[in-house]
């Protein structure tokens, strides 16, 4: 029989290392997957958050940078004008991107800065052992919402980064997707290539939401986790292409 | 023509998150019991029939790239 | 009297609940005592530990460097923190997951199958219980008695109501051990 | 007097915050001190009081500026990068004379470091990490039972000098849990009707600001502010003496480190050797008297701090020359071991 | 003969704090109106922003809170939520709001804070002498972009505050208005005044962006510095309501 | 060699940071520094290189960050509010070892305080106004001419050992013109393949990173960096001392206050006065031992400050009570004038 | 019948920027010339004719509250 | 030697202009010298003043309290400064635009009509230039030929269109002034 899928070796020969059924071990294998494809391994900058996935270093055989909690698209940005052949790819937290980072992403983005920035969103601050995000849902309880999130009462709305961004003139291509059942692990892979083609292809910034799992700290197992994403995110984190080419192609609004 | 495959798992990248499991239609697939682990305390995935076809979906969904996936081939 | 306990096992094996537990309890009997638990991104996923220092002088650091009592739930916690045990200290191992012993010679070791007395009690979840138990009779500091009534205190509700048979566990441990 | 009660560090700050009054807590997750905005969230809210999970450190520090400006009892807390981030925002606190209290449970740095405890921002937290010319009183308790004491009385002192006050704690001082009692606030009342905002009711308008673009008026209102520094250093000292009258070597520690000094005198006094320690409850104001009043009978001091050697400056300053000054330090989140300690001792004293 | 127009008392007695035919003077004239005619002036927080309008407690008698820079809607945030029956009257530029302060403000608009927001955009640092703006048209001049604004070059496009805040769950009211002529003076009135009145109805969060001349900045005169508005400001910041009672009213869009 | 120029004190730092090959600059607005960043966005763009206004100092920290990670010589400025937000990233350059040029032209505080010069970031500068143990050469100009050539200096210096160095200036050698002549640029070739990101072509992947959790990691990188900081001590002090081997009394000051002394060196110099001044040109390192080779002959030390006095800590440790300390400070802004300080002079000569 | 109207100037308060003149549709007002200022040095507004209606526009915009507006009252 | 002169007027009136060919022209006599803007928001709106030492030793701080020559454009510029101008300093005021003398005594006092001789050239902005003029002359350190030549090589291209005008006008301000 012939091998039909293997491991892909920019990662080191190990278990990713995040919790049992985690997001980020599904989404670092599609971004290592992408820039495989694009042979871009020896020319790909990875930009770690502060967050779980922090730990990428430990696990991914490219040249990584680690900047402060919520700047990467600052640092990104020095990269990126210092090397700008170079293939530079965020990967961000909510909390990183949503929270302290808001003005770094929005104006990275607005910049138009030709990177490609992954948006992990698993509604909680996983690292830190579960606080609200600012993506976490409407009643969601964390360790800082313990009653339960209620915007309704100061807690804030969650908010929907693809929706926010899409009004900015620098954002070439936003998207979200899902790696909660294999069909939507391979749109999200999709949407990761797209947003590497258009950095290749000098568009500017794209960036590719994610709905991920922490099972951890939702307090739910792996395959509870993910009927999660099913039944409760994606209902206020839908899906698809936001912007595209520089278009508008979907809205959602409160 | 359904085709053969089977997998490969990594027993000591397995993690037994059971991710795999959910996505293997023909049920190919299950984990070890609580008292068999790998040296991480953690169960793992095993084969438990030849149902499998090697469609990947298993590999695809694994967070830990614990799976490699092989099929049978066309004779060309 | 210093004694300085960690405690490792598995998430979900009730490792901090046995740390929290011993450490009330030395409280009641107006013993200095600290405990420290593991955090962060240490708690995640598989593994927890805590250290407790039960003395009769203010304790220093109430962080552990070299336990004088270890109590292990499974292997992964044997093979990790057997190295660190001093000279002449006291190794609890739950031998119902740990098949194996320990290497070292110049150690105390007790090898106790808390699973087991667990389960015959119908309540696995109670291994660490009888666990403390045995822990109770090798240390001799803090007597069953006022743990029994540290429980009730600081019992959450939902836990009261599972309050016998979190002692009868931890009885079953108590006798267990033969010194 | 309340029960004794188990408590992390944490935990114990945050409750005693609530006791004395704090009615808005502002904060941003960071480890190794998250337990107190969870503890905020779930207890300060049902106590009627505000917890925002605030989107930055910088927006929490500011909040708590806000809240200063109406009178209410506010608070901040964080571990050393989260209180890097916060350094605008004290000096602006001290330029606007409100009075707030912030908490920092130290990590292992430079940089991202890890989370494990630390004393390496203590020249941050001394000698101002902001800019221009600042002082806070520093408080860094060494067990549980003083993180909440001082804290309840950090309110106070804030609110008596219109000034922010610090809280220097550790990774341990944050995670470990021990036995307390929590004392009654002090239940000093404070009025401040002459400056807070909000309620006007016919009197002047109120202004809380920073900056004046005329000549000499900022130097004016620095003036003042060190009238009130001086103040401030003159009656808010706090130091233990644990033992150094016939001391031959003294150690210097604050903290954590103080209690593995304190435990390594213990020892060491069982064998006969007279060790004594001076723990400084205020970094700052520093007991620099207390230090130099021992300078003379006693030739040794032992500094120990998880750090490269920040305090020791603050030593060196004391003694003046007057004794020997001998160091013991970890960074990056090292824990200085008895052990070592003890080694390092029985050295000093054979020399 | 009758005076059918006299200064606000709120003002002390003097001329404003700005430069000859700045857009800052007419703004703060319009808020203390409303705030004068709501009967709020002993119930006021005016809270001044890092910019030109910091001289705002040199000229107005109310209550004022000047924090740093960018972070008036932080501590905003912390004043409300002391005094919750106060109106608290945010005033901000667009560095301070735009640039360093847009994750206060985003977060502040998007936990619904019961404040209201008066953005003064003048497409220019004034305080700091003439710097681009987040809100710098393309192609205008100002010390830091010497050769025109450039997005093609990286130099970011001019933000649109309103059409960026509008997804957001917590803002209520968001309109854009001008001072360049009379009539649209006493249409940004009104807009101040619904701000006013959805904050004493408890509706969350208004802001009211208001295109304002710097003529100083501009190198233009007062006049001229008007007419640029006109001809050139207004037809990439479109003016009217954007979301209403937390409806969307309109959009526009890159 | 160049022709002689008018320039700001802004200016020449941006033109020089141009010349010795800084690509790279991000900044955000604030007076007395804007010259830069409007320098940078005329000549540096021209010139092939990066200017971008970044969104808040913070940003602009972090860009010079990631440009730092490619090798390219990149640099920030700002003033003291925005130098404090600055407080986290430079934490960071120093945790991942990248080497960086930050220039701070302080302005009075404490807050946002006003625009006139001041040297109240002193302590800020020197003992780390972030979090963890870290040190940064911190130079400090005295005119136009000295703040191109040390602004040159600068990068070879934060090449060389991978750390951010620090210009430390006021309002007053920001704005001021005054005659400079460009010295060349060192030219130094300083390789970096070994650590940099970007075009990996086969090499083993590299890793800029200030974070470890694996216990004792973090502590192994402080202890390397203490190695560091140790041969930055040792090797790269500069210090001027000025007519002081017959001195009766030594104005101890830095930047605008070391020409202010030096004029009133000169002019009681002239009345029979034996004055002389020793300026630290680097106040990280400090010259402690110059200052302390001093303290046997000379009774008196008069330090000059614009500020509340922050210097004057460093020259105690370093006379360690061998000879009297005096001090004359103006905070907030103010300028210290000669008059004021020739009589306090000579109070002290006639005591 | 279009009503009388005046207006009065703070002359210390005017800074000449003029924006008033430009809502006057009457042209009732004008700046001082360059030599005539008031202490800050700024021209100032003055009213040259009697075509003032009492609009209140120049007031309307004027950034300086310098301008105050009467009327005309109709007789009740 | 040391001149420590401020330059004061509106806006417009080129003060700043005139503080910079000074300090320019200085330093082409290898004089000490610096120059010290008004600047932030000191800066705006109506006035600007700027501040010039030169001097045969080097400079120390180039902000002047009590400045020694006072060269002032407009009438509130006068009335701003002229109490800072030392005892025997040197007052330089434009009358065209200053009705009123200076109250002091202790000074002394030119009051040169320099938009006056500028509007005589046809170009009112030469007001500035006519004041160098007056300047140079009364200071008597830097001279005239000088300036002239630190014109031709600062001037931007524009402004050398127009410079035979700018130093006519200077020359009417030097001879402008009786010593
Ligand atoms: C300045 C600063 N503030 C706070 C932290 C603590 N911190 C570490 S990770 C994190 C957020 C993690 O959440 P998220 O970005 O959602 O990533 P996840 O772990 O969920 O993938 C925080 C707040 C920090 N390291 N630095
Ligand atoms: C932390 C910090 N960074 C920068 C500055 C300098 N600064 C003062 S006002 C200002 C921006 C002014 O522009 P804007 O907000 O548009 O207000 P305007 O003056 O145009 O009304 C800046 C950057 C500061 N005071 N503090
Ligand atoms: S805590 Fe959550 S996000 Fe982090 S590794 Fe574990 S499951 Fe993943
Ligand atoms: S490859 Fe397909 S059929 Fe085979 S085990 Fe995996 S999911 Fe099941
Ligand atoms: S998905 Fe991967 S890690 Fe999870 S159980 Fe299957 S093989 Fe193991
Ligand atoms: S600089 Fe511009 S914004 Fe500031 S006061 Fe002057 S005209 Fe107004
Ligand atoms: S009130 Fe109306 S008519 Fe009268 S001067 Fe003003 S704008 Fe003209
Ligand atoms: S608008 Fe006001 S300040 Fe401007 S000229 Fe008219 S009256 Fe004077
Ligand atoms: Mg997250
Ligand atoms: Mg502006």
């Amino acid at each position: 029989m012939k091998k039909v899928y293997e491991r892909n070796n920019i990662a080191f020969d190990m278990p990713s290392p995040y919790c049992p059924g985690c997001g980020h071990g599904v989404i670092h294998r599609l971004v290592i997957d992408a820039i495989k494809e694009a042979g871009q391994e020896d020319n790909t900058i990875f930009m770690a958050p502060v967050g779980c996935s922090i730990l990428a270093y430990t696990y991914l055989d490219l040249d990584i940078c680690q900047p402060a909690h919520g700047r990467t698209p600052a640092a990104a940005t020095g990269i990126k004008r210092a090397l700008p052949d170079s293939l530079v790819v965020l990967y961000q937290g909510d909390g990183d991107l949503a929270a302290i980072g808001t003005a770094e992403i929005i104006h990275a983005a607005n910049r138009g800065e030709n990177i490609t920035a992954i948006f992990v969103n698993n509604a909680i601050y996983g690292m830190t052992g579960g606080q609200m995000a600012p993506t976490t849902l409407k009643g969601q309880k964390a360790t800082t919402c313990p009653f339960g999130r209620s915007p309704e009462d100061g807690q804030g709305y969650p908010i929907r980064v693809c929706e926010l961004l899409q009004s900015l003139g620098g954002v070439t291509y936003a998207a979200r997707t899902s790696v909660h059942t294999a069909p939507n692990v391979l749109k999200t892979k999709k949407a990761i290539q797209t947003g590497i083609e258009n950095q290749m292809e000098k568009k500017g910034f794209s960036i590719i939401e994610i709905l991920s799992a922490c099972p951890v700290n939702w307090g739910l197992s792996p395959q509870k986790s993910n009927e999660f994403i099913a039944n409760e995110m994606i209902g206020y984190f839908p899906l698809g292409d936001f912007k595209k080419d520089g278009k508008i192609i979907q809205r959602s609004d409160h | 023509m359904v085709k053969k495959g089977k997998i490969e798992v990594r027993i000591e990248h397995c993690k037994g998150c059971g991710l795999c499991l959910t996505t293997c239609k023909l049920n190919a697939i299950a984990l070890s019991t609580a008292d068999v682990t790998n040296s991480s305390g953690y169960p793992y995935v095993i084969m438990i029939n030849e149902n499998c076809t090697g469609c990947t979906m298993c590999a695809i969904m694994c967070p830990d790239q614990a799976i490699d996936v092989y099929r049978e081939q066309e004779h060309s | 009297m210093e004694h300085k306990i960690i405690f490792a096992g598995f998430g979900g094996q009730g490792v901090i609940s046995m740390g929290t537990l011993m450490a009330y309890a030395a409280m009641a009997e107006n013993k200095n005592v600290t405990f420290y638990p593991a955090y962060g991104i240490a708690m995640r996923g598989g593994t927890a530990n805590c250290s407790v220092i039960i003395s009769d002088d203010p304790v220093a650091s109430p962080v552990i460097a070299f336990p004088n009592i270890l109590v292990v739930m499974n292997e992964p916690s044997l093979d990790c923190f057997t190295d660190r045990l001093q000279e002449g200290g006291t190794l609890l191992a739950n031998s119902s997951l740990i098949r194996k012993k320990a290497a070292r010679k110049d150690i105390r070791s007790f090898y106790i199958p808390v699973n087991d007395i667990a389960e015959e009690l119908g309540d696995s979840r109670m291994a660490n219980m009888a666990m403390v138990g045995s822990l109770l009779k090798i240390m001799n500091t803090v007597t069953l008695s006022t743990v029994f009534q540290t429980m009730k205190k600081t019992f959450s509700p939902k836990l009261l109501k599972v309050i016998d048979i979190n002692q009868e566990a931890m009885k079953k441990g108590f006798h267990a051990v033969q010194l | 007097m309340g029960e004794k009660q188990l408590m992390k560090g944490n935990e114990a700050i945050a409750e005693a915050a609530i006791r004395a009054g704090m009615t808005c807590y502002f904060g941003y997750p960071i480890t190794p001190q998250n337990e107190i905005p969870a503890y905020m969230a779930k207890h300060l809210t049902i106590r009627g009081g505000t917890f925002i999970q605030a989107e930055s450190e910088i927006a929490a520090i500011n909040m708590v500026y806000g809240a200063a400006c109406t009178g209410a009892r506010a608070m901040t807390s964080s571990s050393s990068p989260g209180i890097s981030l916060k350094q605008e925002g004290i000096s602006y606190l001290v330029g606007a004379r409100l009075p707030a209290v912030i908490v920092n449970i130290a990590r292992g740095g430079p940089g991202l470091g890890n989370i494990a405890p630390s004393q390496a921002d203590y020249f941050q937290a001394v000698k101002g990490g902001g800019h221009g010319d600042y002082h806070m009183v520093v408080y860094t308790p060494e067990t549980v039972q003083e993180a909440a004491d001082l804290t309840m009385k950090a309110f106070d002192v804030a609110d008596e000098y219109r000034n922010p006050v610090l809280i220097l704690g550790d990774a341990i001082l944050g995670q470990m849990m021990e036995p307390l009692v929590f004392k009654e606030p002090s239940g000093k009342k404070f009025d401040k009707s002459s400056w807070t905002l909000g309620n006007r009711k016919g009197r002047k308008s109120h202004l809380i600001n920073s900056l004046s673009l005329t000549e000499g008026v900022v130097e004016q209102w620095n003036w003042e502010l060190k009238k009130k520094f001086d103040l401030m250093a003159e009656r808010e000292l706090m130091v233990e003496e644990y033992m150094v009258e016939d001391a031959d070597v003294i150690f210097v520690a604050y903290g954590t480190t103080a209690r593995i000094c304190r435990s390594v005198v213990h020892q060491t006094r069982k064998q006969g050797m007279k060790t004594g320690l001076i723990r400084p409850i205020t970094v700052w104001p520093f007991p620099t008297e207390t230090i130099a009043g021992h300078a003379e009978k006693t030739k040794h001091f032992f500094v120990v701090e998880m750090s490269l050697g920040q305090m020791i400056e603050d030593v060196r300053l004391a003694i003046l020359g007057n004794a020997k000054i001998h160091f013991h330090g970890r960074p990056g989140g090292g824990i200085p071991a008895e052990a070592d300690i003890l080694k390092q001792l029985k050295a000093i004293l054979q020399s």
